[in-house]
C-alpha cells in the first residue's frame, strides 16, 4: 500500500507554488493573478501543515497556516478593491493596460 | 618672531568666517533693508579683509617658521570624532609650509582680482564680478579656507574633508560665473576629480584599518588615549617608514600597499594634472572666471603634487619606489607632450592651461628621482609655477575683459598700444619659460640636475622643453603684440590700477625668487632631504 | 688651491648697468617726456662709465697680484642649495674674465655713446637704452660669473636682450620674426649646453667611487650617497665628509664653480681626472660628450654651423646693437666659454677636433656667402660668423690665448666696421644696399678712413691687430698636435687661408662699393623692385618709419632728414667713437706681437694663469721661426690678392666683369646668395617636424584622450539611454562600434522597466530562482 | 499556561508605543468622522496625529530597552528595535510635516491618511521587533496592505490606481514567496522563532533526520538555499533591492508624493531591520575578534553581489530619468544597494553603518521629497525642467535641495558622507579582495550618482528660470528644510552621537 507521507505533501506544495508562479507570470487578468498569489500562499500552507504534522508535531504549523489564511483573505479584499478602482478607469481588468508608469 | 598660538587655525578660519559674515549679511538683507549695491560692496569689503587677514597669517607663519626642523610646527590638535579616532590636527612642516604661504598669497591676489572695475559691459552678460556678488565672494572665501585646510591638515580624515570641500566650491565657481561652456567644464572638472577622490577615500580608510601600533610607535589620540587605528598622517608615515603596509594581506594577489598607493596617486594625479588625466584642465581654465583660474592654476594643481609628497611618498615609501620609474615617464610625457600641444593652441587661455600641464610635469619628474635636489626642485617648481601661472591667468583676464575674446590670431601689434601690458606679459612669459634670473629657471634647473643622475634619457627628452617653451611663448608674443597694430584695438586701454595691484607683486616675486630662491628653499630643504634619505634608504 | 683675493665690490660692475636698465625701463618714458632724451642717455652712459671705472680699478688690483694669485672673488649670496648642490651668486675676476669685462665695458660704453647720435630720432629712445644697459648687465654676468649657473644667467640674459633688440622695431613683423628666430635657435644651443652641464655634474658625482667607471646607474645612485647627502642634515662627521669628500686637500664631487672644478680635475691625486677620462655615457666617452655639447651650446650663441642662421637675420636690429651684441660681445660668449673650460676641452682630442673643424668650416662657409651679399650689414654679419669661426679654430686647436686675442682685436675692428656701416646707413637715409651707395668717400671722410683702417685689420695686413691674431691662429692650426689625427691641422690651415683670402676680398669689395665705384647712386630710385632683396630692405626701412609713425614721431624724423638725398657725415658723437675704435684696433697689435718677431706676447702672458691650466695637455710642433715667417708671407700674399682683386672689380665702378660673371654663374650665385638654402632646409625639417608633432599631439589630446574620457561618460550615458538633456554635457561626440554595442546593452536594461506587471513578476521570481541556482551551484 | 498569560501581561509593559499607535489608528478614524464639516478639521487632525506621535514617543521613551523576549518570543525588546522605532516615528512626523501643504492629499481625506499612516507605523514597529518569522510575515503584511491603500490614495487619478495595482500584486507575490521560504525553514528546523533558528542553522549539518527525510544532504541544502533566498525576496521587496525593485519606480511615481517620501524611508528601513535580525541572528556568531559567518549559505557573498547589482542598476537607470520622483526612486534603489554593503560586511560596524546611514538617509531623502512636494504643489511639475533657475525663484529652497542632493551623493562635510564613510569603513575593516572590490564598486557608483544629482543642481542653479514668479515656501516647509540641513551638517561634522546611538543599538545583538 502506498503510504502517504511528508514527501508527497511537499511535492504537492511545490507543485502548487509552481502553478501559482506560472499563473502570476502569465495571466493578463488581474483577478487571475490574485488567484495565483492565493495558490502560492496555499502552497506554503500545505507545507506548514505537512511539516507540522509529520516532522515536528504540535500546532505550530497549523497555527501559522491559519494566520496565513486570514491574511490571504485580507489581501484578496484589498487587491480586489484596487482592481475595482482600476476597472473604473480602464473598463477592463487586463493588467497589460496598466502601463502608463514606465520608463 | 613671537610664536602665535593657533596661527594656522586662524588662517583657515579667517576666510571661512568671512564667508559666514557675507552669508549672514545676505540673510539679514531684508531685515536691514540693505540696497543691493550696499550689500555687494559690503561683501567685497569682507572678502578683501578676511582674505587679506588670512594672507597676513600665512606671512606671519613664514616669518616664524623654523626651516631647519622637520617636525610639524604651529600645531593645533584636538579630538574631533572620538568614536573614529578622528582629530582636528593642523600643523605646518617643511612639506606644507611653502604651499600654505602660496595659497595665502594667491587667494588674496584672486580676491583682489575679483573686484569689479569694468563699467561698460552689456547687461545681458555682466562681468562675473557683478553677478550674484555675495554668493561669489562667499564661495571664493570658502574655497580659500578649504585650500588652506588641505595644506594644513595632518589628520587624514580632515585632509579628505577639506579636499572634497574645495571640489564643490570650484564646481559652483566655474559653473555659475564661468564662460559660455561653463556647465560642460564644471561637470567635467567635478566628475574627474570626484572619481579621483572616491578612490582616495577608499585608500584612506584602507590605510586607517591597516594601521596598528608597532613597537616604539604607539597610536594615541592627542589626549593620550591609546587607539587601535589612526588617521594621524605623521604617525601613518612613521608606520610606513617601518614598512608596516608591506605586510598587509594582498588583494587579488597584488600587494595591498601598491593598490592603496595607486588609489591615492590617481586622485592626486588628476589634480596635478598628469597625462592622461589632464583634459579637464584646459576646459576648466577656459571657462572659469579669471580669479578662479588663478586659484586653480596657482594653488589647486599644487594639491596634487603636495598630496603625492605628503601621502604617497611619506606614508607609502616602498610602493613609491616601485612606481618611481612610471612617475618619471609620465612626468616626461607631461613636459614634452604639454609643450607640443601648447604650440597648437589658438586660444590664449588654453595655451596657458596646457603650459601648466607641461610645467607640472617637472614636479612629477623631480619627485620621481628622489634626490634632494630634484625633490626640492619639484617643490620649488610648484611654488614658482604658482606665482607665474597665477600671473599668466591674470594677464589673460586683462585682455579678455577688454576684447571679449582670447584668440591669439585675433590680436596683433598690441605692443604699440598697451606697452605696460606687453611688458608684464613678457615678464610672465619669460619667467614661465624658465629664463635665468626669473623664478622658473631655478626650479627647472634643480629638477633636471637632480633627476639626471637617475633618469638620464628622460631628462634629455624633457629638456627639449627648453626649446619648445620658448617657441610657443615667443610665437604667441609675436602674434599678439608684434607687427602692425590691429585697427580694431586702436583704443585698447592699458592695465588699470586693480590689475596693477595684482600683477606687479607677482611680477616682482618672479624676479626676486629668480635671484634669491634660497629664501623659499630654506623652508623645505631639510624636510625634503630627509624624505630623500627615506626613499633611497632601503635600496 | 691658489690664493684667492676676496673682494667686496665686483658686483657693482654689473649692478650699475642693471640699475640704469631699471631706471630707464620704469621711468624712462616719463623722464624722456619731461626732460628730453638727454636724461635718458645720461643715465645709461653714466651707468656704463661707472661700471667701466670699477672694472678698470679691479684691473689695477688684479695686475697688482702675482700672476698665479690673480683670482678676485666676490660672493654676494647663496643663490640656491639642495643636497650637496650649492650655487652661489658670486663673481670671479681672473685674467680671462677681466679681459672680457674690460672689452664689454669699454666697447659697450663707446657704442652707447655712438647710439646717442645714431638713435637720436628714435621715439622709444628710453627703451633702447634700457635694453642696451640690460644687455651689458647680462653680458657681465656671463663673463664675471664664477660658476656655470651664473654664466648661464648671463648666457640667457644676453639672448633675451638680443631678442628684444633685434625686434626693437617690432611693428615690422619681419624684424620681430628675426628676433624670435634668434632666440629659438639659441635655445637649441642652450638645450645642448644644459645637458652637457648635467652630464658633467653627473660624471663628477661618481668621481670618488672606484667602481663606477661609467657614471652612476639607478641603483648605484642610492649607494653612492655622497651626491645626495642632506645639506642641512650633514650633522655627523661622516655625512659632512661625504658631502664634500676631500682628496689631496681638494673637495671633490659635483660643483658648478669653475675654479673648484678646475682644482679637482687638475690637482694630482684626487682621481677625478682619471675617473672622467674613463667615464662613459650612453657609450660615449664622457668628456667628449660633455665638451661637444658645450660646444653645441656655443654654436648657438656664437653663430657657428649649424646654428648660425639667426645672425644674418639679427641685422634687423639697430646698427649699434649689431656692433655691440652681434659682433663685439655676445657672439664671442661661446669662445669665452671654451677658453674658460680649456682644461676640460684639452682632455678630449675628439672634442677639440670637432671645435676646430666646425670653426674652420664656418669660417670658409660664411666667407663664401659673404662674397655675394649686397646688404652692407649682411656682409658684416657673415664676416662676423666667419671671424668667429677663426676664433673657434684657435681655441679648437689648443691655442686658447690666440682665440681670445682674436676675440679682442675683432671686438675693436668689427665694432668699428659695424658702426662705420651704421654711419653710412644713416648717411644714406636708412639705405643698406651697397648698390645704392657709392662715392661716399667725399661725403663721409671720417667714416671712410676708419672703415678702411678696420678693413686693413680684418684682412690681415701686418700693420693692424687683425693680422697678428689671425696669423697666430693659422700658425697654431698648422702646428697643432692636439687633434684626432695629425693631418687635420694643416688641412684646416689651408682652408683657413683660403677663407682669409675671401675675407679680404669681400671686405674690400664692401669698401669700394660703398665709398668708391663712381658717384653716389642712392638718389635714383629707378631700380626699385628690380631686386627682390633690395625691395625687401626698402620695406624694412619703410617699416622702421612705420614704427616711428606708431610713436607719432614721423614729423620729427622728416625734419631731421629734410635735406634731400645728399649723403652727409654723421655727428661728432659718432665719428669720434669710430676713431677711438680704429685706434683700438691698431693699438691692440701691441698685445700680441708674435714670438717670431722676437716679442713675448703680452696677452699670452697675461692669460697664462687661465689658459695654463691645459698646458699639460696641449702640444704644438715647433718647426722654427723661418717657416713661421714664410707662413706670414703667404697670409699677407693671400690677403693682398683678395684686396687687389676687389679693387680691380669694384674700385672704378665701371668694370663689367661682376655683372658678366653674375649672369654666367647665376645658378651658383643664387645658391650661395641664399645661404645654401640652409634656412629653407631647417624650415623643411626641424620646424616642419615640430609643427607636425604639435598638430599630432593636439589631435591626440582632443581625439584620443578627451574622447576616451568622454567615452567613459558615454558608456554610462548609453547604458541609461539618456535623452538630449545630457547631450549638452557630453557633446564631444563619439560614434563607434563599442558605443553601439553599449547602446544595445542599455536598451536591454531599459526594457526591464516595461511598466508591465507580468514582466516584473517574472523578474522577481526568476531573480530569486537565479540566485538560488547560482548559490546552490557555487556552494 | 498561567505563566504564558503572566508573561504576555508583563510583555504589555514593553508594548506601549504599539498600543498607543493602535489606539491612535482608531481614534483618528473616529475623529475624522466626528469633525466632518468642520473648517478647521485639517489643522485639528494634524494636531491629533501629532499627539498620537507624541504619545507613542513618550511611551517609547518609557520603554526599557534591556533585551528580552515578549509575547512568547513573538516580539523582542532590545536596543535595535528601539532605535528603529525612533527612526520610524521621526519619518512619520516628517511625513506629516510634508503632507500638510501637499495638494495631492485633499483635506477631506487627511484624517484617513493620518490613520493609515499610523497603521503603517504600527506595522513597521512590529517589523522592527519581530522575534518570530510569523510576526515578520504578519507585520510585513500589515505594512504592505496599508501601503497598497495609500499608494492608490488619489481617487480618480489613473496613475495612482495603476501604482497601487502594481504594488498590491507585486507585494502579494513577494510575500507569498517569502511565506513559502518560511515554510521550508519551519520544515527544516521545526521552529520559526529567530532566536531558536540561529543555533539550529548552525548545527544544520548534523541534522540527520532531515537529510533522511528529504532525500539527502544535497536536497536539504537546496531547501535551505531556497528558504533563505525566498525570505530575502520578501525583505528585498521592502528594501527595493534588485531584482525585487521593479515596483519601486512605478509606485513612487504614481503614489501621492508625501507618501512616496514616506515609502522611500520607512518601509525600506523596516526591511533592513528585519534583514539585520534575520541574517544576524540566524547566520552569524561572535567569534574571537569579530563576527564569523557560520552558516552553510554564503550569505555575505549573496548580499554583496546583490548590493553591487542593486546600486549599479539603480544608479545607471537613474541617469536617464527626467521625472524627479522616478529619479529619486532609482536613487533610493541605489541607496538600498549601498545599505546592503553594510549588511554584507556582516560585522558590528557593518550593522552600525546601516543604522547611521538610515538616519542620515531620512533627513536627506525626506528633505529631497519635501522639495519635490513643494514644487509639485507650487508649479505642478515633477519634471526636472520645472526646476530650472529655481535659485532665482526660491534661493533658499534651491540651496537646501542642493545640500540634500550633495548629501545623497556623499560629499563631506554633509551627513551623507558620514554614512557612506561608515559603509566603506565596514567593508575595508573586513578587508580581503572581495570586500575591497565591493568597496570600489560602491565608490564608483558614488561618482556615477553624482552625475544625475548634479543635473538637478545644474538645472536649479545654472539654467535660466522658465518663469519669474517666486515659489512660495510654507513656513512648515521652511523649518523642515532648515532642520534637515542643520541635521545634515551636524551629523556630517559631529557624528559621534549618532555613532554612539548605533553602537548602543547593536551591542545587544551579539549576545553570544
Amino acid at each position: 500500500m502506498l503510504a502517504v507521507g511528508l514527501p508527497h505533501f511537499l511535492v504537492v506544495g511545490a507543485l502548487l507554488f509552481a502553478f501559482g508562479a506560472y499563473c502570476v507570470t502569465t495571466r493578463k487578468n488581474a483577478v487571475g493573478i490574485l488567484m495565483g498569489v492565493e495558490l502560492i500562499l496555499n502552497a506554503a500552507n500545505v507545507n506548514f501543515v505537512a511539516f507540522g504534522h509529520y516532522a515536528w508535531g504540535g500546532i505550530h504549523g497549523q497555527a501559522f497556516a491559519l494566520f496565513v489564511i486570514v491574511l490571504a483573505a485580507a489581501e484578496a479584499a484589498v487587491g480586489l478593491a484596487i482592481i475595482l478602482t482600476l476597472y473604473h478607469h480602464f473598463k477592463s481588468i487586463d493588467v497589460t493596460r496598466a502601463e502608463r508608469l514606465r520608463d | 618672531m613671537p610664536h602665535v598660538p593657533h596661527l594656522l587655525t586662524y588662517a583657515i578660519a579667517a576666510p571661512l568666517f568671512g564667508a559666514a559674515a557675507i552669508v549672514v549679511l545676505t540673510l539679514l538683507k531684508p531685515l536691514l533693508r540693505l540696497p543691493k549695491e550696499q550689500l555687494e560692496w559690503a561683501s567685497r569689503a569682507f572678502a578683501l579683509i578676511f582674505s587679506g587677514l588670512s594672507f597676513a597669517f600665512t606671512l606671519l607663519l613664514w616669518a616664524s617658521f623654523d626651516g631647519s626642523s622637520t617636525g610639524p610646527q604651529f600645531v593645533d590638535h584636538w579630538v574631533w570624532i572620538r568614536s573614529f579616532n578622528i582629530e582636528y590636527f593642523v600643523g605646518a612642516d617643511g612639506l606644507s609650509v611653502a604651499m600654505i604661504i602660496l595659497s595665502g598669497l594667491i587667494s588674496f591676489i584672486a580676491t583682489i582680482a575679483s573686484m569689479p572695475w569694468w563699467v561698460h559691459d552689456d547687461d545681458h552678460h555682466p562681468h562675473f564680478s557683478k553677478r550674484m556678488v555675495p554668493g561669489y565672494l562667499a564661495l571664493l572665501l570658502l574655497l580659500q579656507g578649504a585650500m588652506l585646510g588641505v595644506f594644513c591638515a595632518l589628520d587624514f580624515f580632515l585632509f579628505y574633508v577639506f579636499w572634497e570641500l574645495m571640489l564643490l566650491r570650484m564646481y559652483f565657481l566655474i559653473g555659475i560665473w564661468g564662460g559660455p561652456r561653463k556647465e560642460y567644464a564644471a561637470i567635467k572638472f567635478f566628475l574627474y576629480t570626484l572619481a579621483g577622490s572616491v578612490l582616495m577615500l577608499l585608500a584612506v580608510i584602507g590605510l586607517y584599518y591597516g594601521s596598528r601600533p608597532m613597537p616604539g610607535i604607539p597610536l594615541t589620540l592627542v589626549d593620550g588615549t591609546h587607539v587601535p587605528h589612526t588617521f594621524d598622517m605623521l604617525t601613518l608615515a612613521q608606520l610606513g617608514h617601518r614598512g608596516l603596509w608591506d605586510h598587509l594581506a594582498p588583494i587579488a594577489g597584488i600587494n595591498f600597499a601598491r593598490i592603496l598607493w595607486l588609489g591615492l596617486f590617481i586622485g592626486f594625479a588628476i589634480k596635478i594634472p598628469m597625462f592622461p588625466f589632464h583634459t579637464w584642465l584646459p576646459d576648466a581654465h577656459v571657462e572659469a572666471p579669471t580669479p578662479v583660474s588663478v586659484i586653480l592654476a596657482g594653488v589647486l594643481l599644487k594639491m596634487g603634487g603636495y598630496g603625492i609628497l605628503r601621502v604617497n611618498f611619506d606614508i607609502l615609501p616602498e610602493a613609491t619606489r616601485h612606481f618611481a620609474d612610471a612617475i618619471a615617464v609620465f612626468g616626461t610625457i607631461n613636459i614634452v607632450y604639454g609643450a607640443f600641444v601648447c604650440l597648437a593652441q589658438k586660444d590664449l587661455k588654453k595655451l596657458i592651461a596646457y603650459s601648466s600641464v607641461s610645467h607640472m610635469g617637472f614636479v612629477l619628474l623631480g619627485m620621481a628621482a628622489f634626490t634632494p635636489q630634484a625633490l626640492s626642485g619639484a617643490m620649488l617648481q610648484m611654488w614658482t609655477h604658482g606665482i607665474v601661472s597665477a600671473m599668466l591667468f591674470l594677464i589673460v583676464g586683462v585682455i579678455y575683459d577688454r576684447a571679449h575674446h582670447r584668440e591669439i590670431e585675433g590680436f596683433g601689434g598690441l605692443a604699440a598700444r598697451v606697452p605696460e601690458y606687453t611688458a608684464l606679459m613678457g615678464l610672465a612669459f619669460f619667467a614661465s619659460m624658465g629664463l635665468p634670473g626669473l623664478c622658473g629657471f631655478v626650479s627647472e634647473f634643480m629638477v633636471f640636475y637632480g633627476s639626471f643622475a637617475v633618469y638620464r634619457t628622460l631628462v634629455m627628452i624633457s629638456a627639449t622643453s627648453v626649446i619648445l617653451t620658448a617657441a610657443y611663448y615667443l610665437w604667441t608674443i609675436q602674434r599678439m603684440f608684434l607687427g602692425k597694430l590691429n585697427a580694431k584695438y586702436a583704443d585698447l586701454p592699458d592695465v588699470n590700477w586693480r590689475e596693477r595691484l595684482t600683477l606687479y607683486p607677482l611680477g616682482a616675486l618672479a624676479i626676486v625668487f629668480g635671484f634669491y630662491p634660497q629664501a623659499v628653499l630654506d623652508l623645505f630643504n631639510s624636510s625634503l632631504a630627509q624624505m630623500s634619505h627615506l626613499l633611497r634608504g632601503s635600496f | 688651491m691658489p690664493h684667492t683675493v676676496e673682494i667686496l665690490w665686483a658686483w657693482l660692475i654689473p649692478a650699475f648697468p642693471a640699475l640704469g636698465a631699471f631706471v630707464n625701463a620704469a621711468f624712462g618714458k616719463r623722464l624722456q617726456d619731461r626732460f628730453g632724451k638727454a636724461i635718458v642717455h645720461a643715465i645709461a652712459v653714466g651707468a656704463m662709465l661707472a661700471a667701466t671705472a670699477v672694472a678698470w680699478s679691479y684691473f689695477a688690483l688684479l695686475l697688482g697680484q702675482p700672476p698665479e694669485d690673480r683670482y678676485l672673488h666676490d660672493l654676494v649670496w647663496h643663490l640656491f642649495a639642495a643636497g650637496s648642490l650649492r650655487v652661489d651668486l658670486a663673481f670671479a675676476l681672473d685674467p680671462l674674465s677681466m679681459m672680457m669685462t674690460l672689452i664689454v665695458t669699454n666697447v659697450a660704453t663707446l657704442i652707447h655713446i655712438f647710439s646717442i647720435g645714431y638713435m637720436a630720432e628714435e621715439p622709444a629712445y628710453w627703451r633702447f637704452f634700457s635694453y642696451l644697459n640690460l644687455f651689458v648687465f647680462s653680458m657681465l654676468l656671463l663673463v664675471m660669473g664664477s660658476n656655470f649657473v651664473l654664466m648661464f644667467f648671463g648666457w640667457e640674459g644676453v639672448g633675451l636682450c638680443s631678442y628684444l633688440l633685434i625686434s626693437f622695431w617690432y611693428t615690422d613683423l619681419d624684424k620681430a620674426k628675426a628676433g624670435m628666430k634668434a632666440f629659438v635657435v639659441n635655445r637649441f644651443g642652450d638645450f645642448a649646453f644644459v645637458i652637457g652641464l648635467f652630464a658633467l655634474l653627473w660624471g663628477l658625482g661618481g668621481s670618488w667611487t672606484t667602481t663606477k667607471a661609467g657614471g652612476l646607474g639607478l641603483r648605484d645612485v642610492y649607494e653612492a650617497s655622497p651626491l645626495y647627502v642632506p645639506f642641512h642634515d650633514g650633522a655627523t662627521a661622516a655625512e659632512a665628509e661625504a658631502l664634500t669628500p676631500m682628496r689631496s686637500g681638494v673637495a671633490v664631487g659635483p660643483t658648478v664653480d669653475f675654479r673648484e672644478l678646475r682644482e679637482e680635475i687638475l690637482t694630482p691625486g684626487t682621481g677625478v681626472l682619471q675617473h672622467l677620462k674613463g667615464a662613459t655615457i650612453f657609450g660615449f666617452p664622457l668628456i667628449a660628450f660633455v665638451c661637444i655639447l658645450f660646444f653645441a651650446g656655443a654654436t648657438g650663441k656664437s653663430a657657428q654651423i649649424p646654428l648660425y642662421v639667426w645672425l644674418p637675420d639679427a641685422m634687423a636690429g639697430p646698427t649699434p646693437v649689431s656692433a655691440l651684441i652681434h659682433a663685439a660681445t655676445m657672439v664671442t660668449a661661446g669662445v669665452y666659454m671654451v677658453a674658460r673650460l680649456n682644461f676640460l676641452f684639452a682632455l678630449s682630442p675628439a672634442a677639440m677636433t670637432v671645435v676646430a673643424v666646425i670653426g674652420t668650416l664656418t669660417a670658409i662657409f660664411a666667407a663664401s656667402i659673404g662674397l655675394f651679399q649686397v646688404d652692407i650689414k649682411k656682409v658684416l654679419a657673415y664676416s662676423t660668423v666667419s671671424q668667429l669661426g677663426y676664433m673657434f679654430m684657435g681655441v679648437g686647436v689648443g691655442a686658447y690665448w690666440a682665440g681670445c686675442y682674436h676675440l679682442l682685436t675683432h671686438a675693436f675692428f668689427k665694432a668699428c666696421l659695424f658702426l662705420g656701416s651704421g654711419s653710412v646707413i644713416l648717411a644714406c637715409h636708412h639705405e643698406q644696399d651697397m648698390r645704392k651707395m657709392g662715392g661716399l668717400k667725399d661725403h663721409t671722410p671720417i667714416t671712410r678712413w676708419t672703415y678702411a683702417a678696420a678693413c686693413v685689420a680684418i684682412s690681415g695686413f701686418p700693420v693692424m691687430s687683425g693680422f697678428f691674431s689671425k696669423d697666430e691662429i693659422l700658425w697654431k692650426t698648422f702646428t697643432t698636435q692636439n687633434l684626432s689625427a695629425p693631418w687635420i691641422g694643416p688641412v684646416l690651415w689651408f682652408v683657413g687661408l683660403v677663407a682669409a683670402g675671401g675675407t679680404s676680398f669681400y671686405m674690400w669689395r664692401s669698401y669700394y662699393l660703398t665709398f668708391w665705384s663712381g658717384e653716389y647712386r642712392g638718389a635714383s630710385h629707378d631700380d626699385h623692385g628690380a631686386h627682390a632683396v633690395a625691395a625687401a630692405h626698402d620695406d624694412h626701412a619703410a617699416a622702421a618709419h612705420g614704427a616711428d609713425d606708431a610713436h607719432g614721431g614721423h614729423a620729427a624724423h622728416g625734419d631731421a632728414h629734410g635735406h634731400g638725398h645728399t649723403p652727409h657725415e654723421s655727428p661728432a658723437v659718432m665719428t669720434y667713437v669710430l676713431i677711438v675704435l680704429a685706434a683700438g684696433a691698431f693699438f691692440a697689435s701691441f698685445l700680441g706681437l708674435p714670438k717670431a718677431w722676437g716679442f713675448d706676447p703680452v696677452l699670452e702672458r697675461f692669460l697664462e694663469p687661465v689658459t695654463g691650466a691645459s698646458a699639460a695637455f696641449v702640444h704644438f710642433a715647433e718647426p722654427g721661426k723661418a717657416l713661421e715667417f714664410v707662413f706670414m708671407l703667404i697670409s699677407v700674399g693671400v690677403a693682398t690678392v683678395g684686396w687687389l682683386f676687389a679693387a680691380w672689380l669694384y674700385r672704378s665702378g665701371e668694370n663689367p666683369a661682376p655683372a658678366l660673371w653674375l649672369a654666367r654663374y647665376a645658378g651658383i650665385h643664387r645658391v650661395v646668395f641664399n645661404k645654401y638654402y640652409v634656412d629653407e632646409i631647417y624650415a623643411a625639417t626641424v620646424v616642419r617636424a615640430g609643427m607636425v608633432i604639435k598638430d599630432l599631439a593636439y589631435w591626440f589630446d582632443q581625439n584620443v584622450i578627451d574622447r576616451a574620457v568622454n567615452f567613459a561618460a558615454w558608456i554610462v550615458r548609453f547604458v541609461a539611454n539618456v535623452d538630449g538633456a545630457i547631450d549638452k554635457y557630453l557633446v564631444d561626440g563619439l560614434v563607434n562600434l563599442v558605443a553601439e554595442l553599449t547602446l544595445a546593452f542599455g536598451r536591454g536594461f531599459r526594457k526591464l522597466q516595461t511598466g508591465r506587471l507580468e514582466n516584473y513578476l517574472v523578474g522577481a521570481l526568476a531573480g530569486a530562482l537565479v540566485f538560488v541556482a547560482v548559490n546552490y551551484l557555487i556552494h | 499556561m498561567n505563566d504564558a498569560i503572566a508573561q504576555n501581561l508583563s510583555s504589555l509593559s514593553a508594548f506601549g508605543p504599539e498600543t498607543v499607535l493602535s489606539v491612535g489608528v482608531l481614534a483618528l478614524f473616529l475623529l475624522d468622522l466626528a469633525w466632518r464639516g468642520d473648517a478647521r478639521r485639517p489643522a485639528r487632525l494634524t494636531w491629533a496625529f501629532a499627539i498620537v506621535l507624541a504619545g507613542a514617543a513618550a511611551a517609547l521613551a518609557a520603554t526599557p530597552s534591556s533585551p528580552r523576549g515578549l509575547f512568547n518570543h513573538m516580539l523582542v525588546q532590545d536596543g535595535l528595535g528601539t532605535f528603529f522605532k525612533w527612526l520610524f516615528l521621526a519619518t512619520a512626523a516628517y511625513t506629516a510635516g510634508i503632507v500638510v501643504h501637499s495638494r495631492e492629499i485633499s483635506s477631506e481625506r487627511l484624517g484617513e491618511f493620518y490613520a493609515l499612516l499610523c497603521a503603517i507605523l504600527l506595522g513597521m514597529d512590529l517589523m522592527a521587533v519581530s522575534g518570530d518569522l510569523l510576526m515578520v510575515y504578519l507585520s510585513l503584511e500589515l505594512v504592505s496592505m496599508v501601503s497598497y491603500a495609500l499608494a492608490g490614495f488619489r481617487k480618480g487619478d489613473v496613475r495612482s490606481a495603476e501604482a497601487s495595482l502594481k504594488y498590491v500584486i507585486y507585494g502579494g507575490v513577494a510575500s507569498g514567496i517569502m511565506l513559502f521560504g518560511i515554510s521550508y525553514l519551519y520544515g527544516l528546523f521545526g521552529t520559526t522563532d529567530l532566536a531558536l533558528l540561529g543555533p539550529k542553522i548552525k548545527a544544520f549539518s548534523s541534522q540527520v533526520f532531515l537529510t533522511q527525510t528529504l532525500g539527502g544532504t544535497a536536497a536539504a541544502q537546496l531547501a535551505l538555499v531556497v528558504a533563505v533566498i525566498f525570505v530575502l525576496a520578501g525583505v528585498g521587496f521592502k528594501m527595493a533591492s534588485v531584482p525585487w525593485h521593479m515596483w519601486c519606480p512605478d509606485v513612487y511615481e504614481g503614489a501621492p508624493t508625501p507618501f512616496t517620501a514616506f515609502l522611500s524611508v520607512g518601509p525600506k528601513a523596516a526591511g533592513f531591520a528585519v534583514a539585520i535580525r534575520f541574517f544576524e541572528v540566524g547566520f552569524t556568531e561572535v567569534g574571537r575578534g569579530g563576527l564569523v559567518n557560520t552558516a552553510t549559505v554564503p550569505w555575505p557573498a549573496i548580499l554583496g553581489i546583490l548590493a553591487a547589482i542593486t546600486m549599479t542598476l539603480g544608479n545607471l537607470t537613474a541617469l536617464g530619468q527626467t521625472n524627479l520622483k522616478r529619479l529619486l526612486a532609482y536613487s533610493s534603489i541605489a541607496h538600498a544597494g549601498y545599505l546592503l554593503m553594510g549588511l554584507a560586511a556582516a560585522s558590528v560596524l557593518g550593522f552600525q553603518s546601516v543604522l547611521v546611514y538610515l538616519v542620515v538617509y531620512l533627513f536627506m531623502n525626506l528633505g529631497a521629497f519635501l522639495v519635490v512636494t513643494l514644487m509639485a504643489a507650487q508649479t505642478g511639475g515633477e519634471n526636472i525642467s520645472a526646476y530650472r533657475g529655481l535659485i532665482k525663484r526660491a534661493p533658499l529652497t534651491a540651496i537646501a535641495f542642493t545640500i540634500f542632493l550633495f548629501s545623497l551623493t556623499g560629499l563631506p562635510p554633509l551627513a551623507g558622507f558620514t554614512g557612506k564613510y561608515l559603509l566603506f569603513a565596514a567593508l575595508l575593516e573586513k578587508g580581503g579582495t572581495w570586500y575591497v572590490a565591493l568597496a570600489i564598486v560602491g565608490a564608483v557608483n558614488s561618482a556615477i550618482s553624482l552625475y544625475y544629482y548634479v543635473r538637478i543642481v545644474k538645472a536649479m542653479v545654472l539654467d535660466r528660470p522658465t518663469s519669474d514668479s517666486p515659489v512660495v515656501v510654507p513656513r512648515t516647509y521652511g523649518f523642515l528644510m532648515l532642520g534637515s540641513v542643520a541635521a545634515l551638517f551636524f551629523f556630517g561634522l559631529f557624528w559621534s552621537p549618532l555613532y554612539q546611538a548605533s553602537l548602543k543599538a547593536t551591542e545587544t545583538l551579539f549576545r553570544g
